[in-house]
């Protein structure tokens, strides 16, 4: 989670882009799915128009029963259950990369909305500005 | 144009920096205004004033910041991953600054394109 | 509303998933910059250039020059349809397009 | 002589070759040990699946157990052949094999 | 059993450096011997006496100066890939000292088995 | 190249182990080629038996005709010209990585045995500290 004093001089400019995040890594392996998602927050935090996207490897991040104790790391994942307060509602899992992990909506922590390859193409394609990657 | 850049890689390591270096010298070069240089995850490594490589290699810290001066370019190194690094004041090159994430977001909005450099 | 994205691959399409997940996933219309290891994509005769070959008349495909001769792969000829450009024409691709979206 | 090897492997195998290049090069009696992103291999039904049991014949096959807990995969049935080990048992595989390769 | 230990990635951006200390650890427990922890590529970064995680995050540069201290390891960083990463004495965590590549192969020849922990 | 420094204390105790270098990255896009390269040497002057094996996007590290000055950054292939003279001439190349990459030992910047993955296996078997990866 963000600290606070990360908000000081929050934007005041009132434009409002469409911000897409694309997560295609696994969590815990590298910090990059961690710090992407201190990047959704903030954005989310600046009124913008976010979007979150699961794909590849990405789908883990939001795999159920994370326990991280035993690699000593703190698990960042749970955080992904704050989007919701964030008012980040627009994520979407590709079916196919659940598919083949042998996953389902069901094994995911937070609600999504798993959409196919066809779908995910018109959503990515429709934005501003992408991080993640 | 306006084009915001964001480094996501530490130098040498990875040729994210150079080539996001590169592409802002470019960029520049064809009147495009840059109107700020995010360092997010290990990029932050980029302003790092101690970093000495071999003679006949290029320093990538003394080109940001000599590129930097030279167009007044806003060098921001994210406090959090700077942190977490052990990337503080102290070690911060010239022309580099520290400050929030939201630095990155605000660049995104105000700029006409966010350029990516990563691994 | 953007349309027209750009898209960048610097990873090698042997080594990773980047440039199979682009090509998944790149509307029609759009541009794909190959960049750094992402380069090798663009070689004619190798085990992935049929995988890019079959996106070819529904993507635009660059690849980096500098990065090209970097890896010894100047005079190696390329898949048909690639253009090649500099700093400078990835810039104007950029500027060109309404947002670019980099696989890592 | 080292003649029996224990191959480490840190990376999903959805994103990198380095799981393959493993499999391929791994010679028969060598043990392979998953951790990291690299237990992803160990979970059965996946895509990768199949291609890991083809060699269960000729290696052994361990994972380790705190990385597959990190990943939310402790009740996901594994392959058949797996052992899981904790870091201790990372310790025993490195002393009784002749050395290590780490595949990253 | 003698057991030298090769750390290839920085703390935090990869699992290698967290994976490394836990397999240290439980190899000093299991009684064997670690002649040397050696630090190379952006494994230098693990010395940086900087480095300031969140505070509910672990801290892999104390983890490291402790287990040093407590078993008297000699945890070495590689010069010439820390002299390019702007790693210097002034910056380095109790219990590491910074010395040249030929350390690695020693222990190489030295120990009974390398473990290398990389990305 | 190392600095001359690296060798101070060069190792003295007899002892010889076979050092095997596994090379499966391409060059320029990450560092460690370049690093993993400096290892190579210092093995060599420490006079211990070492292999090292071009595999997957590794055989690209000797490919001919590598300008990098367009990227600006050093190219460090030409020290693999080095490695006769640091007596290390154990040098094999997976085939198979070859020929997926369209290439030949003709495009390769210095002499090397092509090798199956049959023997590239048993090659690498026998070896006592495995670097690079």
């Amino acid at each position: 989670m963000p600290d606070e004093n990360e908000f000081e001089g929050e934007y005041q400019g009132g434009t409002v882009k469409r911000f897409l995040y694309v997560n295609r890594r696994a969590p815990h392996g590298t910090i990059y799915p961690h710090e992407t998602l201190e990047m959704v927050l903030i954005a989310a935090a600046f009124d913008q128009d976010v979007t979150v996207v699961f794909l590849d490897d990405g789908v883990y991040q939001i795999k159920k029963d994370q326990d991280t104790k035993g690699i000593g790391i703190k698990n960042f994942t749970p955080a992904f259950r704050a989007l919701d307060d964030y008012d980040v509602e627009k994520l979407y899992v590709e079916k196919e990369s659940l598919e083949a992990r042998g996953l389902t909506a069901e094994d995911l922590l937070v609600p999504v909305e798993v959409v196919s390859t066809e779908e995910l193409r018109e959503i990515m394609a429709e934005q501003d500005v992408v991080l993640g990657g | 144009m306006k084009l915001g850049i964001l480094v996501n890689e530490g130098p040498f390591t990875h040729q994210a920096s150079d080539t996001a270096y590169r592409f802002t010298e470019a960029a520049l070069a064809k009147g495009h205004e840059i109107p700020r240089v995010f360092f997010y995850h290990d990029g932050v490594n980029n302003a790092n004033k101690l970093s000495e490589p071999q003679s006949d290699d290029r320093n990538l810290v003394k080109l940001w910041s000599e590129l930097g001066e030279k167009h007044g370019l806003d060098l921001v190194v994210c406090v959090a991953a700077a942190l977490r690094r052990g990337m503080t004041d102290e070690l911060l090159a010239a022309g580099f600054r520290i400050s929030g994430l939201g630095q990155l977001i605000e660049t995104g909005i105000e700029a006409d394109r966010l350029v990516v450099f990563g691994d | 509303m953007a349309s027209r994205m750009l898209h960048t691959v610097n990873k090698s399409p042997f080594e990773r998933n980047s440039l199979n997940s682009c090509l998944r996933l790149a509307r029609k219309g759009s541009a794909v910059l190959l960049i750094e290891d992402g380069v090798y994509a663009a070689v004619a005769g190798t085990s992935v250039a049929e995988r890019v070959s079959e996106r070819m008349a529904e993507l635009s495909f660059y690849v980096l020059g500098p990065d090209v001769a970097a890896r010894g792969l100047g005079g190696a000829p390329l898949i048909e349809g690639f253009r090649v450009v500099d700093y400078d024409g990835f810039v104007d691709l950029v500027a060109e397009h309404d947002a670019t979206q980099a696989w890592l």
